[in-house]
């Protein structure tokens, strides 16, 4: 084991890929000279050259397309979105092609491409640069989603999505890009649809994927000094969906908190709280809680963006609501 | 060309025209008869027929070989597919929505797909299946194949914001692809000179130092002739061109549309320069076809469009699991 | 009272708020010459003239963007989106400006646009043509989402939909063009953000928006003769979202379906029913069930297509499972 | 321009050449306050200075009238917001985040927006204004009224799709908006040149027929006049105009860019052409400046950003309930 970054982990994901098979490129803006806007690519267009690691004119839309097109033709791109706030300018392409060519050429044409990118709020940075988006992303059938919240689950994950001959996305962090994590030496593949248990807990489910992770931890630790002990599912994918696991644990502790960082109004947090409601209802002692951003574009302020956002405190008090505790 | 490289010879093989001729003549019957299901609703939806065009997707698709070379196109696409030789019972089977169709029944007109003979579609969003061609040229330039995509797509798509991004990135990155700009005068209802203060598509390229020219898509010897040299072009220059083949529908732009946009004598107009009538009159003339070769031919292929429609008619709807399939790999 | 078709009703919202306001003008592609792709336009282009019936090129994020810009400078466009589907290829714009643009100049630039258009499948259209996307659009704060299902909601709600100086999502359907329905000779307006009981029952809430409305409303006349009376909310607006109705009806049935054309995965539906689940926790007698669509693309042959979607049958099941009633 | 209506005579009036200087030397001063003021964590994020591009905003925005003229730009807008006369208390304050900011604190560096002095933003997705843009323009053309849109976007936008849909709308809708490629050289890490296949921008706007024209940006005389000349095209003839004014961006894309992808020789050549300088030297030069005028007014000007750091520091931070406000009307 080693201690390394989350920005490292993906980038041994992606040497280690690269190096397996010839077909995997990687092409974005900024990846190859600049070593990435976030430098995830750093050293890769040293040790790949300019044909595997391309610069990108900045055009989503275009280049989301074209990689997708030599997807189609039998190579495995790598598509780097400088954020996820970009890509929605690239989401026809996405949603029209890549999520749909299998199903409507009738399972001839499938599309082996990986799009990823730090997804969802950073600090200071406004509504149109502050974007938790996957949802929208989870709503469409034909795409694995996929959302590692530690550097093992990004190394693992990216590999495994990089050899899966469906289109993936992958959504990172620019606050998780710092993050340490112990990760194997050794090669590992993490399979997508599996989520994880990170913590154990008799109390409450928390559930919660990507960055929100931290926070749910910190909160998690909390709780455990006034005596509540927390299950913390980390599902890592939401396209599949592990639901087995979601629902062994919510069956056990009987309470449920989701947390997500995307607004609240059709979210992948409120369908698992659904989902939970309906397939755990006889097993439910307390509401589904859900923890996510308020139902506001994202604000410049610092205070009021963490306002904006799950914190800490938030996911106290929604546990101690599931438990039923009065606030102290 | 607008380049200097017209002296370079091209490399095609003579062509081989009574191929084309029936090729032109295949899609025109079988769209007729396509036409005649839908009447019996035995299809349903969007048809949009080609008629008129034939001589473009044949006379391009006539210089590739489909082992290395691809195409892609728009929803109007049962000409193209034809030209690359797919099976005309497992398209009509397709339009009837049937198993055996070429996409299953999942697809439909819009959405025709040979994967084997490089047929990538059959792309129902306008200009989206722009940057896939160019993707598909990428990995032959990766490969250092010897290969090239063609890419054909309407007068309505030109000024999407895609295919602007998509030649820029085509040439900035070398890709062997030919962007075949059918321009048959109407995006749906609307003249493309409406929407358009240029009316020389060809020019587009110009912003990204990607020569283009204009052709008459009405003959088929000559868009056999300037996609012979564009695919020359794009192999040994690497480079991509971008061609506008001037053409016409004859039908409405699906079947509800009585394309009351436009006159009678337009209509006429192109139905005197009909693209089968000029090449076959050109046989007739060079004495390479008698007008009775010539009925025979018509009759063998009205024959394979009629089996064709029994095929489709007679082959078992999809299975209801097959909805659950093909979502993922 | 007159009986007029979904589309007349559109049409005579336009014309009156037209008549009413210079600064209102259409735009789309063949709005104007053509009358439409669904004739919704018929005669207005004759009526106001090419500077407010405005045909554009197949550019929907270049047209829907201009139409922005008129907007923030004080005109009140309609954009129509020939269907939703091609409304992907502008979601940068809607999401990304109309939808933030208040918020992040600090209450200054208000966007008074209306978007329109036919949303989700129709018929034998295939997966690219076949997309609800009611989800999506509701998932962003900083848009209404409309989704009237009868020519009275459609004309009152357009009407109020062009007055807002919020950009309003406006989802209309091919198959409901031709809907007939009764609407009052004189002028109305329809409150955005109201949902409406269309049928009143005690034993079940079926919840729905847009075009199922009619086969909710054919199902529960079946219901009706097997005993079983529904309450039908139709909640024509999904954003703002009428959360009291909702909670009224399932206080009062205390069983709830939800009827959603969407594909099921972080959808319109998963929310409500979250939402239900959470708020009337201790009211409900059953979990609360969904109808969507299934997960996966549209597939081209009808009888799959038919199968993809809600259907009468569909609903009875669900209305059954949630009354605790075996299949017959 | 291109054309041949360049014999026309512009109608602007003469350059009031000491308050561009001010304006100029107000851009750079607020910018170096600014980010000594992110260096002590006073203000977070994004900070895109406009340092080096001083003249295009001001040599431009010299010719509006902000009751009837209208200005959009991108992320990069400290220098246009000011150069269309707003108040750099509130700019600065906007730069902290707080309540008496521009933006009430929700918008940022990115994000100035003056509806009153028609400041349209500030927008952080590239490209995405230009539409917003031509639409402000079809407001002026359908309500009849003698303005105009200036619209500026970096070269880094020119490959968007959303531009190449915009010109195409703009010039078959006869717009009055001239669009402004101010071509600094990078689009963040990015030399123009690697993913152009051009170099001349201005060219690109014939494939829809309309006139371009490379302008020198480092010159606030030249861009004012050829500024000038579109804006008043434009007007009178209905028409978008698209210029590429050439620039440079002393400093990093933002504050966490080192810049590496230049040589510093390239930057002291810029430097030596500094827009300021320029102007001041040809002041001196033509006895319309002394020195002594020439460093009162930066002292001036100098304090007038200090004050404006201060009412930043001292205002206060906006109420938690505002997080609620503003999301719809
Ligand atoms: C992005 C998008 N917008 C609108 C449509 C609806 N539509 C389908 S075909 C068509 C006209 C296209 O015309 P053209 O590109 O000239 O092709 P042609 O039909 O003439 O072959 C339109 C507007 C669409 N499919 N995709
Ligand atoms: C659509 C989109 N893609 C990527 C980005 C990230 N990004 C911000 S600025 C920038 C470079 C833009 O360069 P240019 O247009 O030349 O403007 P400049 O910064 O030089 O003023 C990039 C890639 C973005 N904001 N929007
Ligand atoms: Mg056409
Ligand atoms: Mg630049």
């Amino acid at each position: 084991m080693a201690l390394i970054t989350y920005r490292e982990a993906l980038r041994q994901a992606l040497k280690e890929e690269m190096h397996r098979d010839k077909n995997v490129i990687l092409l974005g803006e900024e990846v190859a000279q600049y070593n990435g806007a976030y430098k995830v690519s750093k050293g890769l267009l040293d040790e790949f050259g300019e044909e595997r690691v391309i610069d990108t004119p900045i055009t989503e839309e275009g280049f989301t397309g074209v990689a997708i097109g030599a997807a189609i033709a039998g190579m495995r791109p790598v598509v780097e979105w400088m954020t996820f706030n970009f890509s929605i300018q690239a989401m026809d392409q996405v949603f029209n092609n890549a999520a749909k060519m299998l199903y409507m050429s009738g399972g001839q044409v499938n599309i082996p491409i990986v799009f990823r990118g730090p997804n969802g709020p950073a600090e200071y940075l406004a509504s149109q640069h502050s974007q938790a988006l996957a949802s929208v992303y989870a709503h469409f059938p034909g795409l694995k989603v996929v959302s590692p919240a530690t550097p093992y689950d990004a190394k693992g994950l990216l590999k495994s999505a990089i050899r899966d001959d469906n289109p993936v996305v992958f959504m990172e962090a620019e606050l998780m890009y710092a993050w340490e994590g112990d990760v194997p030496e050794e090669e590992y593949l993490i399979e997508i649809g599996k989520a994880d248990l990170k913590k154990e807990g008799d109390d409450v489910s928390i559930i919660t994927f990507g960055k929100p992770l931290k926070i749910v931890t910190e909160a998690a630790e909390i709780l455990e000094k006034r005596g509540i002990h927390a299950d913390i599912l980390d599902l890592r994918s939401l396209r599949p969906l592990d639901e087995e696991a979601i629902l062994k644990t919510v069956k056990k502790t009987n309470r449920a908190v989701i947390v997500d960082e995307s607004w609240p109004v059709a979210s992948m947090a409120s369908y698992i709280g659904w989902f939970i409601s309906h397939k755990a209802f006889d097993f439910l002692d307390a509401p589904v809680e859900l923890v996510t951003s308020e139902d506001v574009p994202m604000p410049y302020n610092h205070t009021l963006e963490l306002a904006a956002q799950p914190s800490v405190d938030k996911i106290v008090q929604a546990v101690q609501k599931v438990m039923y505790i009065g606030e102290a | 060309m607008t380049s200097d490289n017209t002296k370079k010879q091209e490399t095609q093989n003579p062509p081989d025209l009574k191929h084309m001729l029936g090729q032109m003549l295949l899609i025109r019957r079988f769209e007729e008869r396509a036409a005649q299901a839908y009447g019996l609703r035995k299809i349903g939806g969007f048809l949009h027929l080609y008629i008129g065009q034939e001589a473009v997707a044949v006379g391009s698709i006539a210089h590739l070989d489909l082992k290395r070379d691809y195409v892609y196109t728009a929803y109007r696409d049962h000409g193209h597919a034809i030209a690359c030789g797919m099976d005309v019972k497992k398209l009509m089977a397709e339009l009837y929505g049937k198993e055996s169709g070429c996409s299953r029944g999942k697809g439909g007109s819009m959405h025709f797909f040979d994967r084997e003979k490089h047929f990538m579609g059959g792309n129902g969003i306008v200009g989206a299946h722009i940057p896939l061609a160019a993707g598909t040229a990428m990995k032959i330039k990766f490969n250092k194949e010897n290969g090239v995509v063609l890419c054909f797509f309407g007068d309505g798509a030109i000024h999407q914001g895609a295919f602007h991004e998509t030649l820029n990135l085509a040439k900035i990155w070398n890709l062997p692809v030919v962007f075949i700009c059918e321009n048959n005068q109407y995006g749906m209802g609307t003249d493309f000179r409406r929407v358009s203060s240029v009316d020389d598509f060809s020019i587009m390229g110009q912003s990204y130092g990607i020569p283009g020219k204009q052709v008459n898509g009405m003959d088929v010897l000559e868009v056999y002739r300037e996609v012979g040299e564009a695919v020359y072009r794009a192999k040994e220059e690497r480079t991509p061109i971008l061609l506008e083949i001037k053409t016409y529908r004859y039908k409405g732009h699906s079947m509800s549309d009585p394309a009351k946009y436009r006159t009678k004598e337009e209509l006429e107009e192109y139905k005197n320069q009909d693209p089968i009538l000029i090449l076959k009159d050109h046989l007739l003339k060079e004495k390479k076809l008698t007008e009775d070769e010539f009925q025979k031919m018509d009759k063998k292929i009205k024959e394979q469009v009629r089996a064709a429609a029994d095929f489709a008619e007679e082959s078992p709807e999809p299975a209801l699991e097959s909805l659950y399939e093909d979502v993922l790999v």
